[in-house]
């Protein structure tokens, strides 16, 4: 039955992917992939910075780039293993919340935000076993049912949380980052650099460990389990890895959105939060962190675009989702660069 | 072909967001159309599009014309942010209304401090304007008032023992908070605490609990949306007799026609938008109430609702404070808003103070009960 | 190593797929378990290699019960295995495929991969060179950069088995490994094997071309309706009226008789 | 004794309307194996169209079919325009695409009909029946009545008609379907029309006790897919089974331990019951073949 398999099969690799093997083939050893993919990205982030006319394009990109890092993380869970999680909103939230409500107990900021990354790998570590023994729909389920369980969490304590009201993000301005190196940029362009040299980072992470032992481990198992477990693949810890490190990706996400944002509400770890991460990385390409970084970008900035159809966005959006799956279904990023290939030869 | 991508959406973006200014005097307005909290951000929106209208058809302010840029936040404060940013830097708005939902105005608020932009905000909790900030205003009624008024009500009965069921939204989850916080000064006793998810189909199990707590005299529901109508026929369907409150998260004819025959009897704190012929002759909230109701109804064909007077106040008080200071220097205007004094609205009478920027008391709150499907205030 | 299977046997919903089925395959020895289908040969190797968990008998290597152990520890002891239908990793290329095989031999640590350090880079490297010489020895070098996706059945198969040599296996299990190959290429595989035996691998095939199976076999299990009824050595087997009646036919005699004189 | 009543009838009647919901998952799935996310939104296609109509002064006798085959309508279309197009495409595809119909049919109601919340009276009247102490709505006799109908019509149906079967040998494999005859492009049609249809009915039954609006289709095919992976994915007998089962642990959850986390109890449960029977309490047991 459709559904039913151990992996869930997103897509045949993503030109991320197969770039990788090639210029490992050619032997072009000068530059790693992941420190290339930093460099690109990090000239992404210049490109913004340099045609940005004003604040409020530095904080949808701000937006972009901390989506990004939040969607990379669902590419090494989804593209990479192939395991959904409905649930990853959970995980963000615990990052910004822990990094809202360490000030007020005099943790600094720093730290607090720290803590948060580890709390959400902790908990992923303990709650991943059990869940990702699950697949398809049942793991969805899962990972569905844990965030739901955290934004409860989140919801009712009052007294720690602000309920569901939300609560303000004392601490530290990314302003002051840039002062300390003698900098002077206004706050939503630092965040924007913030989060966008973040995302490089992180998108660097997720290209190394594409290319490396553990990497190639984690894509066997996308492909069969079976045959992973055939070659000593210890499959239950893997799997496991893979929920951790992208649980890890969410919370740091979810960190800088609180304090870029300066106020927090449980919404973030809702459902429907979830549900646009893995939507953002379907509809890029959840093959690669292009794909991650184009599916971010889209759904980000497509509803400041839709503002103008104003009680048809839902129709827009909903229509947008639909169209691009049936006829793209490996997401756009994969889509595009085959129409590209093709042209070329 | 990433860069591409990115390219493109910016100047899409850029396309969009960058249309040139025509009107005179540009106003900003983020508010819930839709989403969760849509029954808030709609009748708020339609307000101020209609007021807008009604405007320029008489000349504008001073002979300019104001343009409203409205944008929906689905209550989403992350969205509200990103709108609120974007009202100032790309539209240049000189104000900015909305904020239906506390989030959604808490999440925006800092920007207005920053950049100097008047803002009022339309939704409920007492968080909002205490500590006050400078830039910030609001023009409902705080969740705190409203408990406040239904205890002394129920003091007035001569009863003490509640119990409370709250909605576990914002709206419901704040004002419960705060209806714990004032209790005990406010002579009464919270005997029994059930809540309610927004969406929750039957909430009987809960009611069941407090009719069977030792000594409940009264029964208090704050909550909006569709939950305290629910709560209302589950509260007449296991015949509990208690008095029974709702907040003003639900005045509006809209619960009376929910709730049904269960509605008779419920009292609930409101604003005199819900009565407009039953205020006193000599009211001064007598002609604004009128004026909204015919203009909202000749609109819209429907009566306006509570929170569309929430709108419809902050419109006119911030076009009364550009009026004053003009519509050059925001700051200019920020001190007229606070410079307001006994503004009557549909909500209540204004009189702002730097230490007070909502301006109301309790005297324009009103203890209404539903009889005979429509309202009624109770005599104090 | 040796690979001890004694009285092995599962059911499915009540009926017994595999029955009490013992057997010893030899190093430097290639042991073939044949039968109709149906007779439960895969199911056999995948309660052998831990992919099902057996409900009776017990698997020994070398003496050690590793009976119930998950499939990738057995791996860590020295078994590898190939697929009747196939498990390659369509999305990776060739190389990528049978480098994903030296898992177990490769020690850089996860920190290291995330962040691309040169221990990882240096355990990558070495993959990529002992799959490069697994590549060539199973005649696929040339199509190394090629994704699995476009590549034939019968190479797939050899990419199979070029990725379980990799892993630095002492026990192989060959699902028909001939399968969709033409006669060059069964060839091929059929040399494969026998040299792969010959470094004292102990390897067990199921497959159903009779020649193959009797030109290279030393030893050979036939299984029924999932029961053993027959075991010895081509000869034996070829003239075992049991094996006659039950498998090989009238037809199937004259193939074997064929092969014997080929 | 009275009160464990009142929980119970209250767990029941809000079970009924999930396990109607997951009846409605579960045709779909057993046809095409897909989770249809948009399954909610027919439930709230059919408590709207009814409630519009009957505003309109439509008597509920005409009011209450044709909101159901305005869903069944709508279902067709979503088969033909967005689940067919997308072929045997992966799992995480089939749940954007469906969670995209969602997003698309809320926004087309909110075109088509109001932001408002609605609401018509119950079929039998609204004065409560005492039972022992307790009391029950008429409408909710209608709920759990419709959902134990739809739930007997299923298992008929799935098992003792031509229809019913080739709709099962569709889901257990499409190819062998086709080569055996089966029309299974109709199979998946007539599971589509069906199940929508069957969402509708939960909505124009409910809409009298939970009230409906634009929105709250999600958190109905929320609820109902929690109770579809409780009760085990595919068997109309978990689909009800689960269904109440979450509708009493909500209710005896705010009845004896505490309503703020009533939601979260039931959560826990599925939790625990798929880390003890990943294939949910009525699901059948998957072999790997490989």
């Amino acid at each position: 039955m459709a559904g039913q398999g151990t992996t869930t099969d997103v897509a045949p690799a993503g030109t991320g992917r197969r770039e990788y093997s090639k210029s490992e083939g050619a032997g072009r050893r000068r530059i790693g992939p992941g420190l290339r993919t930093f460099l690109i990205f990090v000239a992404l982030v210049a490109l913004g910075a340099l045609i940005f006319p004003s604040s409020y394009f530095y904080r949808v990109g701000t937006l972009v780039w901390i989506n990004t890092l939040a969607v990379t993380g669902i590419v090494v869970l989804l593209g990479y293993v192939g395991l959904v999680s409905l649930g990853h909103a959970g995980f963000f939230a615990i990052g910004a919340y822990v990094t809202a409500i360490g000030p007020n107990y005099g943790i600094p900021s720093p730290l607090a935000m720290a803590g948060g990354v580890a709390l959400a790998g902790l908990l992923a570590l303990i709650v991943g076993r059990p869940i990702l023994k699950l697949s398809g729909y049942y793991l969805a389920i899962a990972t569905l049912g844990l965030g739901m369980l955290i934004w409860m969490v989140l919801s009712k304590e009052a007294w720690l949380t602000g309920g569901p009201d939300g609560m303000v993000v004392s601490g530290m301005n990314a302003r002051n980052l840039f002062k300390m190196v003698g900098l002077s940029l206004k706050s939503a362009e630092a965040w924007y650099w913030v989060a966008g040299l973040v995302a490089a980072i992180g998108a660097a992470i997720a290209v190394n460990l594409a290319g490396s032992p553990s990497g190639r481990a984690l894509r066997a198992i996308h492909d069969s389990d079976v045959a992973a477990r055939s070659l000593g693949v210890d499959v239950a810890k893997a799997k496991s890895r893979a929920f951790v490190i992208s649980a890890i990706y969410a919370a740091v996400a979810g960190a800088l959105l609180a304090l870029a944002n300066g106020y927090i509400t449980p919404d973030t770890g809702g459902f429907m939060h979830s549900v646009e991460m893995v939507t953002m990385a379907v509809l890029g390409g959840a093959a690669s962190v292009y794909g991650a970084l184009v599916g971010a970008l889209i759904l980000t900035a497509l509803p400041q675009v839709l503002t103008v159809f104003a009680d048809y966005e839902h129709m827009v959006l909903g229509g947008i989702m639909v169209l691009t799956m049936i006829l793209m279904r490996r997401g756009l990023v994969p889509f595009i660069a085959d129409l590209w290939n093709r042209r070329k030869s | 072909m990433t860069r591409q991508a990115v390219a493109a959406g910016v100047s899409a973006l850029a396309l969009l967001a960058g249309a040139p200014a025509i009107a005179e005097i540009k106003i900003g307005a983020t508010l819930a159309v839709t989403g969760p909290a849509a029954f808030l951000g709609d009748p708020e929106a339609k307000t101020l599009e209609m007021l807008v209208e009604e405007l320029n058809a008489n000349g504008g302010i001073d002979g300019e014309e104001v343009e409203l840029v409205l944008y929906d936040d689905g209550g989403d404060p992350n969205k509200a942010r990103t709108f609120a940013t974007r009202l100032i830097e790309e539209d240049e708005v000189v104000a900015v209304i909305g904020g239906s939902t506390t989030g959604a105005t808490m999440a925006m608020a800092p920007l207005f401090a920053d950049y100097e932009i008047p803002f009022i905000s339309l939704a409920g909790a007492v968080v909002i304007i205490d500590p006050v900030q400078e830039y910030v205003f609001k023009t409902p009624h705080t969740d705190r008032m409203a408990c406040e008024k239904i205890f002394a009500d129920i003091t007035a009965r001569g009863l003490t023992k509640v119990g409370m069921i709250s909605g576990t939204g914002g709206f419901g989850a704040s004002m419960r908070e705060q209806c714990l916080d004032v209790a005990g000064a406010a002579g009464v006793e919270i005997v029994a605490d059930e809540t309610y998810g927004p969406n929750d189909s039957d909430m009987t199990p809960q009611l069941t609990n407090i009719a069977g707590t030792d000594g409940v005299e009264a029964v208090v529901n704050p909550g909006f949306g569709q939950g305290p109508a629910v709560v209302t026929r589950n509260y007449a369907q296991l015949g509990l007799e208690m008095p029974f409150y709702q907040s003003h998260g639900v005045a509006s004819d809209e619960f009376i026609k929910l709730a049904g025959d269960a509605a008779e009897g419920v009292r609930l704190p409101a604003t005199p938008l819900l009565i407009p012929d039953q205020l006193a002759e000599d009211d001064v909230q007598r002609q604004p109430v009128q004026d909204y109701i015919a203009a909202y109804e000749a609109a819209y064909g429907e009566k306006p609702s509570t929170f569309g007077g929430y709108a419809y106040d902050a419109f006119h008080l911030l076009t009364h404070a550009i009026r004053e200071a003009g519509a050059e220097d925001p700051a200019a205007i920020r001190d007229a808003i606070e410079a307001i004094e006994g503004h009557a609205g549909v909500t209540g009478v204004y009189s702002f103070t730097p230490e007070d920027h909502m301006g109301l008391d309790l005297s324009a709150f009103r203890i209404l009960e539903i009889k005979d499907g429509g309202w009624t205030p109770v005599e104090q | 190593m040796s690979l001890e299977i004694d009285g092995i046997g599962i059911s499915f919903g009540g009926i017994k797929a595999v029955d009490d089925v013992s057997f010893t395959a030899k190093p430097g020895e290639v042991t073939s378990i044949i039968g109709p289908n149906g007779a439960g040969k895969t199911t056999l190797f995948n309660l052998v290699s831990g992919v099902y968990a057996a409900s009776a008998g017990r698997v020994r290597i070398d003496g050690k019960d590793v009976t119930g152990l998950p499939a990738h520890a057995l791996a860590r002891r020295g078994m590898a295995r190939t697929f009747q239908n196939l498990q390659v990793f369509p999305q990776m290329s060739a190389l990528d495929n049978v480098m994903t095989g030296c898992h177990m031999q490769e020690k850089s640590n996860l920190l290291a991969d995330l962040l691309g350090l040169g221990p990882a880079r240096r355990e990558t490297d070495r993959s990529r060179a002992s799959a490069m010489a697994a590549l060539e020895r199973a005649g696929l070098a040339e199509l190394a950069h090629r994704p699995a996706s476009e590549m034939s059945y019968g190479q797939l198969k050899r990419l199979e088995i070029a990725r379980a040599l990799v892993t630095g296996c002492t026990i192989l299990l060959l699902d028909e490994p001939a399968a969709g190959c033409n006669a060059v290429e069964t060839r091929e595989v059929d040399d494969l094997i026998h040299a792969i035996a010959d470094e004292g691998k102990t390897v067990v095939l199921i497959e159903h071309d009779m020649r193959m199976v009797m030109r290279i076999s030393s030893h050979i299990v036939v299984l029924d309706q999932g029961r053993k009824i027959a075991e010895g050595g081509p000869e034996d087997i070829r003239t075992d009226p049991h094996v006659i009646a039950a498998y090989l036919g009238a037809h199937g005699a004259a193939e074997a008789e064929a092969a014997a004189h080929a | 004794m009275s009160e464990l009543l009142q929980f119970l009838i209250s767990g029941v009647t809000v079970g009924a309307i999930y396990a109607a919901i997951a009846l409605g998952f579960t045709l779909i799935y057993n046809a095409s194996g897909v989770v249809n996310f948009a399954q909610g939104e027919f439930v709230v296609i059919g408590g709207m169209t009814a409630a519009a109509l009957i505003a309109a002064g439509v008597p509920v006798i005409l009011a209450a079919p044709i909101a159901v085959v305005a869903g069944t309508l709508v279902g067709i279309l979503l088969y033909r325009l967005a689940i067919r197009p997308a072929g045997q495409a992966p799992l995480v595809t089939l749940i954007i695409i469906t969670i995209g119909a969602s997003i698309f049919l809320r926004g087309a109601m909110q075109a088509v009909f109001d932001k408002q919340i609605h609401r018509y009276d119950g079929f039998s009247g609204d004065a409560p029946l005492r039972v022992g102490g307790a009391t029950i709505l008429p409408q909710s006799l209608w709920i759990v009545g419709g959902s134990i109908a739809v739930f007997a019509f299923l298992a008929w149906f799935l098992n003792r008609t031509r229809a019913g079967r080739g709709i099962k040998a569709t889901a257990s494999n499409r190819m062998a379907a086709a080569l055996v005859g089966i029309n299974t492009g109709r199979a998946m049609n007539l599971s589509f029309a069906l199940s929508a249809g069957i969402g509708a009915l939960a909505g124009v039954l409910a809409t009298p006790v939970t009230f409906t609006s634009y929105d709250v289709g999600v958190l109905m095919a929320l609820k109902g897919f929690s109770a579809t992976m409780l009760g085990g994915v595919g068997s109309p007998l978990g689909a009800l089974a689960g269904g109440l089962l979450i509708g009493l642990i909500e209710a005896l959850t705010a009845g004896y331990i505490s309503s703020d986390y009533k939601d979260a109890a039931a959560f826990i449960v599925i939790l625990l019951v798929l880390f003890l029977r990943p294939q949910g309490l009525f699901g059948a047991r998957i072999v790997e073949r490989v």
